[in-house]
C-alpha cells in the first residue's frame, strides 16, 4: 500500500555463507579489505544508472545480504571497464567481484526483471558455445527479437546506415572446426557449474 | 681448565597463567627434565617473574646448592635480566642461568597440545645440556660521556636539545638546512587551539641560539658515527653556507644589493609560491639569523663572473665564496635521531591532477598562503588571484593506500579541519572536507570537530575519486569538478570546486635508510626508524645510547612529538646521571695458544677490533672494541676465538640436545 | 623411524632480527608448524658450517638458517658473510645427497613475524613431502660400507703378501 | 617482423575497416601478419558473466593455438586484448584453475605454458617499429587536424603493459607522427560503455555522448579509436545521441590505423572512409593544411 515497503534488515535476510562463497572465486579475495571509502563508486562512469552504488554492493555482499545484491541492478550495469580495480586503496578486484555476482545470480535466476543483459549473455553464451564467433548484427537482432522487438522497429534507421556504409552484415560468422572448442569447453567446469536450465 | 665441581641444575618452568599452561602440559615437561642428567630438581609454577617466582629461584639455589638454572618461559628478550637478576641476589654468577623461550616461540604460535609440549621438551633439553658447560662472566663497566648529540632542529629536536641544557648537559645540535624550526616553522596555526605557531616556535628557536649549552650546527650533516653506548664518536660535515657565522650580524644589506633586483628562484620555505635571489634567508624569523649563498644559483658560484655586489655591501666582510665544507669531530656519549618526515609527492596519484590543474593545491601551500607574513600576505587566492569561491579539502592523500602508503598519516585530519576554519575564515568560501574516517582522537579534538561542523563547513564522507576540468552541467563550467561518493548519503555526486586543496600524508625522509644504516638501527618496512619496544621502550632504539623523537619514528602531531622529545632527552639523561654502562660480556676472545695468526680474521671485523700482535704473532682483540657478533669465531680456521656464551661446545650441545629429543 | 614420522628441523636464527621476528610471530599469535626447534645466536655471521652439519648429522630433517636483510645486519655486515658460507655450504650438502630444500637461508627483519610463519610452514612442508633424512641411519650405513670395503681391502692384500 | 593475428568476431564484422587499414598498414612496414586458424570467439564481457571457468578456457585456446607458433599474438580489438592478457594473467596467478584449463586444452591436443605475449597493434606500432620509422613512410600529413585519441578501457586496464594507464600518450604520439595534432582531453579512457549499446542503449548513448562533447568541446575534428567496439559506439549512435546532447555535431569516429594508412598515400580499399556513415573524407579535405611545396 502507498508503495511502502519493509526496510529494514533481520539476520534471517542474510546468507551466512554468500561472502565466503563470492570471495572463493579468484580474483574475489580481498573483499573482506573494504574500508567503504566509495572510491569505486567515484570512480565508475555507470554509476549514473546504478541503483546501489558498487559500494554498497561490496559491503551487502561482505555482509550476506544475498537477495539484495543479485537482484540490483548495478552488477548488470558494470561494463568491466576495471577503472574502479585501478583505483581501489585496498587493491579489491571489484570488476571480478561483479563477474562472481552475475554469475551467481544467472546461477540461480534472480535477475532483475526486466533487465535485458542477463538475457543477451545467455544468448551470446549459446552462440558461442554453438558457433565458436559471434555475429554482433545477427546477435542484436535475434536478442532484440527474443527479448524487445518494438525497440528492433526503432532502430530501423541505424540500420539503413550501416547497410549504407555497407557494414551491415547477417552473415552467420562461425568457425571453421567449431568440434575443436566444444571438445576443449566440454572438460572444464565452473565449481558450481554453468547456467540453471 | 680443568672444572672439577659438580653441575647442580634447577629447572623452572612457568605457567605464565594460562599463557602457556593452556597449550603446553608444563607440569610433563617438568617431569621429563626431572630425568636429564645434572638435574636436581625440575618445577613448575605459576608466575616464574614474580616476586614469588624468582624467590623459589633463589631459596632453591641457597637450599639445594643449584649451580646452573633453566627458566621456561617467555622470550629471553623479555625476562633474561629478571631471571640473571634473581640467581646473582641468591649470589650466583647471572650466566649460569639459560632460558628457554616456550611462549612466543610454543604456546603462542602451536595449537596442538601435544606437538607444543614435545617441542617445549626438546627445547629443554638443549638448554640443559647447553647450560652445564656456561662459565661465569662478568659485565664490563664503560663510563658515559655526558654530551649528547640530536640530530634534526624541527620541534622535536629543539624541545630535547633545550630539555638536556636546561638539566646542564652540552648539547650538539645538528641541522642540515639553513636554519632550525623545521616544518612547524611553516605553520600558520597549530589545531585544535589555533594559536600561532611562530609564536610558539620562535621563542624556543632563540632560546636554542642563546642558551650556552647548545652548539648549533646548521647546514650540517652527520657523516660517520663510530663507538658504542657512552661512547660515540662523530664526524659532522658542515656544508658552506658562503657566509661567515661569526661576522654576519642578519642585516640583509647584502639581499638587497644583490645583482638579481628581483627575486628569480623558486623559494623552497614557501614551496615555490615566492621567488628569492640566490643570497637569502629562508624567512624573517631563521635562526640563526644568517644570509646563506645557493650555490646553484649564485653567479659568482656559478661562472665566477659577477660584479659581487653583495661583497660591497657587507661592511663586515662576511661573504666567503671560498668557503668549503668543513668535517667537525665530535665526542658524545648518547644521540636523540630527530629528522622528521616528509610529505608526500601528490603527482604520484594523477588523479588529482596536481600539476596538471593550476588550482590543485598542497596543504603545505595553503599553510603558507594563510600565514600573515606568507607569500601572499595571508591572501587565499587562486593562482589567477581570484578569490575562490568554493574551496574542497581532500583528505587521505597518499595515505591509507595500498598502492601508495598503508598507514594512516595521523593528522591530516586535524591539519585539514583546521585549514577547513582558517580558508573559511580568510575567504568566506563555501568549503566541502572529502574524508574516509574522521579521526580526532586527541585532546580537544574532537571537540574541534564539532566547532567545524558547526561553522557550516560541509563534511563528506567518501575519498575523492578524480578532479577533472571537464563539466557536465552549465554550473560545472570553469570550475574543477570533484567527483565523489558521499558515502553517507549512499549517491554519487559531482561538486564544482574554485580550489582544491591535497592534504599530504607524511613519509619517511628520503634518506631514512642511510641514516638507519649510519646509526646501525632499524627501520619498520615503510621506512620510519623502529622503536624498541612499542610500550615499554618507545623512544629507545635497537642500539643502545641511540634515542628517537618526533616524526621519524612515525607520524604524530606536535603534543605528541614534544612529549616524545621530553622522553628521549630524559633516556639521555637516565643515562648521564648513571654515570657508566654495562656491556654484555658476549665479547670474543683469542686463545694465544692456538692462534696461528693468519690474519684471516683481522679483515672480518666490521669494528676494527681486531689487530695482530706481530711479536707475538697472534691476533688480539680489543675487548672495548669488540661487539660480539661472532663473525670472526665461525671463521677463524684453527678455532682459536671463542665467543663467551656462544662457545663453540656450547652451541654444539644445545644443538645436538635439541634434536636428540625424539 | 616410526610410522608417525613428523620433520624435525632445526633452526638458528640471529639474536636481533629473525629471532625478534619469531617473537613477533608469538605476540602477534601467528599460528605455525611445530617442528622448528630456535637456537639462538647473537649473528647470522656467527653461524659455523659446521652448526650446520652437525644438525644434519644429530637427526635434523632440515636446517633453517635466519638472519637480517642485507644492509640491515645489526653488526654491519655479519649477514654477507653467512651468505658467502651459506653458498658453498649448500653445494658440499647436495654432493652428500642433502637436498637442497632441506637447507634454507632466510632474510627476516624484526618486523616480519607473518615471513617466520610462511618460511616456517613452507619449510616444513617441503621437508615433509622429502621425508625422512635419516643422516645418522646412513652415516652407520657409510660406516658398514668402509668397514667392508676395508675388510675386503684387507683380504686382497693379505692375499698378495701370501 | 612476424605475429600472429587474432582478430576476433567484430573485426570480421561491424570492425572490417579496422582489419583491412591494420594489415595494409603492416604491409607497408613490412610486418608479416599470420591470422590464427581456426580461432575463436574472446568471450567478451558477456560469456564471463555466465561461467568463469569456460571463459577461461574459451580465451586461453587462442593462447594455446598462437603458442603452437612461438610468435608474439596481436589482437587489435581492446576488448579481445584486454580479455586475452586478463587470461594469461590469471593462469599466471591462480595456477589451480589454470590447470584444469591446461587438462582441457590438452585434450584438444594443445599446449599451454604461457609462453606467448598479448600485443596491441599501438604497441607493436609505437615500440617495435617506432615512431621514427612510421614518420619516415609518411606521404601525406595530416597537418592541421586535430585528432581526438580515445583509448577507451580495456588497452590499458587492469593490466597496463606499454603506456601510463593515467595519461596514455601511444596514440597520440602516433597521430603526431602522421602529422596530426593531438586534442588533450581528461576522458581518454574512461568507458564508453559500448557492451550496454545493444541492451541498454540509453546508457550507452549517454555514456558517449558526454565523451563526443567533450572531445568536440576542445577542438577535435576526428575520433580516434583502436577498439571495434569504441569505434562503432562512437559512431553509429550520434544521431540518437543528438537528442540527449543537442551541442553535438556529426564527428567522423576512425580507427588510428586508417588514418595512419591515408597518410602512407594507401587508396580507399585500405582506408575504408566509406565504411562510415559520417563522412571522413570531407573533413580531412577540410581540414588538413596543404603542404608547402618542396617541403616534402
Amino acid at each position: 500500500m502507498y508503495g511502502i515497503k519493509r526496510h529494514i534488515r533481520y539476520d534471517s535476510d542474510r546468507d551466512n555463507n554468500f561472502s565466503d562463497e563470492i570471495m572463493a572465486v579468484p580474483g574475489c579475495e580481498n573483499l573482506d579489505h573494504c574500508i567503504q571509502c566509495g572510491t569505486c563508486s567515484g570512480t565508475c562512469p555507470l554509476s549514473i544508472y546504478m541503483d546501489l552504488t558498487p559500494r554498497k554492493v561490496i559491503n551487502l555482499t561482505r555482509a550476506g545480504f544475498k537477495d539484495d545484491v543479485l537482484s540490483c541492478h548495478t552488477i548488470w550495469l558494470c561494463s568491466s571497464c576495471y577503472a574502479c580495480v585501478c583505483q581501489c586503496p585496498r587493491e579489491i578486484g571489484i570488476t571480478d567481484i561483479m563477474y562472481a555476482l552475475k554469475q551467481r545470480a544467472m546461477r540461480e535466476g534472480k535477475y532483475p526483471k526486466g533487465m535485458p543483459t542477463p538475457v543477451l549473455a545467455r544468448v551470446f553464451y549459446n552462440t558461442v558455445s554453438n558457433r565458436g564467433r559471434i555475429s554482433e548484427i545477427r546477435l542484436v537482432i535475434s536478442f532484440l527479437g527474443r527479448a524487445h522487438w518494438q525497440r528492433l522497429i526503432g532502430m530501423w534507421k541505424i540500420g539503413l546506415n550501416l547497410m549504407s556504409s555497407k557494414r551491415f552484415s547477417l552473415k552467420a560468422e562461425r568457425m571453421d572446426r567449431p568440434g575443436e572448442l566444444q571438445s576443449v569447453l566440454s572438460v572444464i567446469n565452473s565449481p558450481n557449474g554453468g547456467v540453471r536450465k | 681448565m680443568e672444572n672439577k665441581e659438580e653441575i647442580r641444575i634447577g629447572f623452572y618452568v612457568c605457567h605464565c597463567g594460562t599463557n602457556i599452561a593452556s597449550v603446553i602440559d608444563v607440569a610433563s615437561v617438568a617431569e621429563y627434565v626431572s630425568t636429564l642428567p645434572n638435574v636436581v630438581l625440575a618445577k613448575d609454577y605459576k608466575y616464574m617473574c614474580s616476586e614469588p617466582g624468582q624467590d623459589l629461584i633463589i631459596a632453591d639455589i641457597k637450599e639445594h646448592r643449584l649451580n646452573r638454572i633453566v627458566v621456561s618461559a617467555c622470550s629471553p628478550l623479555l625476562h633474561e635480566p629478571t631471571f640473571r637478576g634473581a640467581a646473582r641476589r641468591a649470589g650466583l654468577n647471572p650466566f649460569y642461568v639459560q632460558m628457554v623461550n616456550i611462549r612466543e616461540h610454543g604456546s603462542w604460535v602451536h595449537e596442538d597440545r601435544a606437538k607444543a609440549t614435545e617441542k617445549a621438551k626438546a627445547l629443554a633439553r638443549g638448554a640443559i645440556g647447553r647450560v652445564a658447560l656456561h662459565k661465569p662472566l662478568e659485565k664490563r663497566r664503560v663510563s658515559v660521556n655526558p654530551d649528547v648529540m640530536v640530530v634534526g632542529a624541527g620541534i622535536a629536536g629543539i624541545q630535547a636539545a633545550l630539555t638536556l641544557a636546561k638539566a646542564g648537559k652540552r648539547v650538539y645540535l645538528i641541522e642540515r638546512e639553513p636554519t632550525i624550526g623545521g616544518h612547524m616553522a611553516q605553520f600558520d596555526k597549530t589545531f585544535p587551539t589555533l594559536d600561532c605557531a611562530a609564536c610558539i616556535l620562535t621563542p624556543k628557536m632563540s632560546d636554542v641560539r642563546s642558551h650556552p649549552n647548545i652548539t648549533l650546527l646548521t647546514m650540517s650533516e652527520v657523516e660517520k658515527i663510530e663507538g658504542f653506548v657512552g661512547n660515540y664518536k662523530v664526524t659532522v660535515k658542515k656544508n658552506p653556507r658562503y657566509v661567515d657565522e661569526e661576522l654576519c650580524v642578519g642585516c640583509l644589506d647584502c639581499i638587497d644589493q644583490c645583482v638579481f633586483k628581483q627575486g628569480k628562484f623558486a623559494d623552497h620555505f614557501n614551496l615555490g609560491l615566492s621567488k628569492r635571489k640566490p643570497v637569502y634567508i629562508p624567512f624573517p624569523q631563521a635562526t640563526p639569523k644568517l644570509v646563506v649563498i645557493d650555490p646553484k644559483a649564485c653567479l659568482q658560484l656559478m661562472t665566477g663572473k659577477c660584479k659581487q655586489s653583495c661583497v660591497d655591501a657587507c661592511d663586515r666582510g662576511a661573504i666567503r665564496f671560498d668557503q668549503k665544507p668543513e668535517h667537525i669531530q665530535i665526542e658524545v656519549g648518547s644521540v636523540i635521531i630527530a629528522t622528521g618526515y616528509k610529505t608526500f609527492d601528490p603527482r604520484r596519484m594523477p588523479q588529482y591532477g596536481y600539476g596538471q590543474y593550476e588550482n590543485v593545491f598542497t596543504s603545505l601551500e595553503v599553510e603558507r598562503m594563510v600565514t600573515a607574513s606568507g607569500p601572499t600576505g595571508g591572501h587565499i587566492a587562486l593562482r589567477n588571484g581570484e578569490k575562490p569561491k568554493s574551496i574542497g579539502l581532500i583528505y587521505c592523500v597518499g595515505s591509507r593506500d595500498n598502492r601508495y602508503n598503508k598507514w594512516c598519516s595521523r593528522v591530516c585530519c586535524m591539519t585539514a579541519l583546521k585549514l577547513g576554519h582558517l580558508v573559511k575564515e580568510h575567504t568566506g568560501a563555501e568549503v566541502f572536507n572529502f574524508y574516509i574516517d574522521m579521526r580526532a582522537a586527541g585532546k580537544g579534538y574532537e571537540e574541534f570537530y564539532h566547532k567545524m561542523l558547526e561553522e557550516g563547513i560541509h563534511f563528506i564522507r567518501g575519498k575523492v575519486a578524480e578532479i577533472t576540468d571537464w563539466a557536465m552541467t552549465p554550473e560545472e563550467e570553469g570550475h574543477l569538478v570533484v567527483r565523489v561518493e558521499d558515502t553517507l548519503a549512499g549517491v554519487v555526486r559531482r561538486i564544482p570546486i574554485d580550489m582544491v586543496v591535497l592534504v599530504l600524508g607524511l613519509e619517511p625522509q628520503e634518506d631514512s635508510r642511510e641514516v638507519q644504516r649510519m646509526f646501525n638501527i632499524s627501520c619498520s618496512t615503510e621506512g620510519f626508524f623502529l622503536e624498541k619496544h612499542p610500550k615499554l621502550a618507545p623512544v629507545s632504539t635497537n642500539t643502545d645510547g641511540i634515542f628517537l623523537a618526533g616524526c621519524c619514528q612515525g607520524p604524530k602531531d606536535i603534543p605528541d612529538t614534544v612529549a616524545q622529545a621530553g622522553a628521549a632527552a630524559a633516556e639521555c639523561l637516565a643515562l648521564i646521571d648513571k654515570g657508566y654502562v654495562e656491556m654484555e660480556p658476549m665479547t670474543s676472545f683469542v686463545v694465544e695458544e692456538e692462534c696461528s695468526g693468519c690474519k684471516t680474521c683481522i679483515n672480518l671485523c666490521p669494528y676494527n677490533a681486531i689487530t695482530r700482535d706481530d711479536v707475538k704473532g697472534v691476533a688480539v682483540i680489543n675487548e672495548a672494541l669488540c661487539k660480539g657478533c661472532g663473525v670472526c669465531v665461525s671463521a677463524c680456521p684453527s678455532g682459536s676465538i671463542k665467543q663467551n656464551l656462544f662457545e663453540d661446545d656450547e652451541i654444539f650441545r644445545e644443538i645436538q640436545e635439541v634434536l636428540a629429543y625424539v | 623411524m616410526s610410522e608417525q614420522w613428523d620433520p624435525k628441523i632445526l633452526a638458528i636464527f640471529c639474536n636481533w632480527c629473525t629471532y625478534t621476528a619469531a617473537d613477533l610471530a608469538g605476540v602477534s599469535r601467528l599460528k605455525y608448524e611445530p617442528n622448528v626447534r630456535v637456537v639462538r645466536v647473537m649473528c647470522s655471521g656467527r653461524i659455523d658450517p659446521q652448526f650446520v652439519l652437525t644438525a644434519f648429522a644429530s637427526g635434523a630433517d632440515g636446517v633453517l638458517i635466519g638472519g637480517c636483510h642485507p644492509g640491515d645486519c645489526h653488526y654491519v655486515e655479519g649477514n654477507y658473510k653467512t651468505l658467502r658460507r651459506v653458498t658453498l655450504l649448500k653445494r658440499m650438502l647436495q654432493d652428500f645427497g642433502i637436498e637442497p630444500d632441506r637447507f634454507r637461508l632466510e632474510w627476516i627483519s624484526a618486523s616480519e613475524g607473518d615471513r617466520v610463519q610462511k618460511v616456517v610452514n613452507d619449510m616444513v612442508a617441503k621437508v615433509r613431502a622429502l621425508g625422512p633424512l635419516n643422516l645418522p641411519g646412513r652415516i652407520v650405513e657409510w660406516d658398514k660400507e668402509v668397514e667392508h670395503m676395508q675388510s675386503e681391502i684387507d683380504a686382497r692384500e693379505g692375499v698378495a703378501h701370501v | 617482423m612476424k605475429y600472429s593475428y587474432f582478430p576476433g568476431c567484430s573485426l570480421k564484422g561491424t570492425g572490417k575497416a579496422y582489419e583491412k587499414s591494420f594489415l595494409a598498414v603492416c604491409k607497408a612496414l613490412n610486418i608479416e601478419i599470420n591470422e590464427l586458424d581456426n580461432w575463436n570467439c574472446c568471450g567478451a564481457t558477456a560469456y564471463m558473466s555466465v561461467d568463469e571457468m569456460k571463459a577461461l578456457g574459451l580465451s586461453a585456446r587462442n593462447l594455446a593455438l598462437a603458442e603452437a607458433r612461438g610468435l608474439d599474438l596481436v589482437a587489435p580489438c581492446a576488448a579481445c586484448y584486454g580479455i586475452l592478457i586478463h587470461t594469461w594473467d590469471d593462469m599466471e596467478k591462480y595456477p589451480q584453475r589454470g590447470d584444469q584449463v591446461k587438462a582441457g586444452l590438452d585434450k584438444a591436443g594443445l599446449k599451454y605454458t604461457g609462453k606467448v605475449k598479448v600485443r596491441h597493434p599501438l604497441d607493436v606500432l609505437c615500440n617495435d617499429v617506432g615512431l621514427d620509422k612510421i614518420k619516415e613512410k609518411v606521404k601525406r600529413p595530416l597537418t592541421g587536424l586535430k585528432l581526438a585519441s580515445y583509448y577507451g578501457c580495456r588497452i590499458l586496464r587492469p593490466i597496463a603493459t606499454f603506456d601510463n594507464p593515467e595519461n596514455p600518450r601511444s596514440m597520440d604520439d602516433l597521430m603526431e607522427a602522421i602529422g596530426g595534432t593531438p586534442v588533450e582531453y581528461p576522458l581518454k579512457t574512461k568507458c564508453c560503455s559500448a557492451s550496454h549499446t545493444g541492451t541498454l542503449p540509453e546508457v550507452g548513448q549517454q555514456m558517449s555522448g558526454i565523451l563526443i562533447r567533450e572531445m568536440e568541446k576542445r577542438g577535435a575534428d576526428i575520433i580516434v579509436t583502436g577498439c571495434p567496439l569504441c569505434q562503432f559506439n562512437l559512431e553509429v549512435f550520434q544521431e540518437p545521441i543528438r537528442k540527449r546532447f543537442p551541442e553535438i555535431r556529426p564527428i567522423p569516429v576512425v580507427s588510428f590505423t586508417q588514418l595512419i594508412a591515408y597518410a602512407f598515400g594507401l587508396g580507399e580499399n585500405e582506408c575504408c572512409f566509406k565504411n562510415h556513415t559520417v563522412p571522413v573524407q570531407k573533413v580531412i579535405d577540410e581540414k588538413v593544411k596543404p603542404v608547402a611545396a618542396g617541403a616534402r
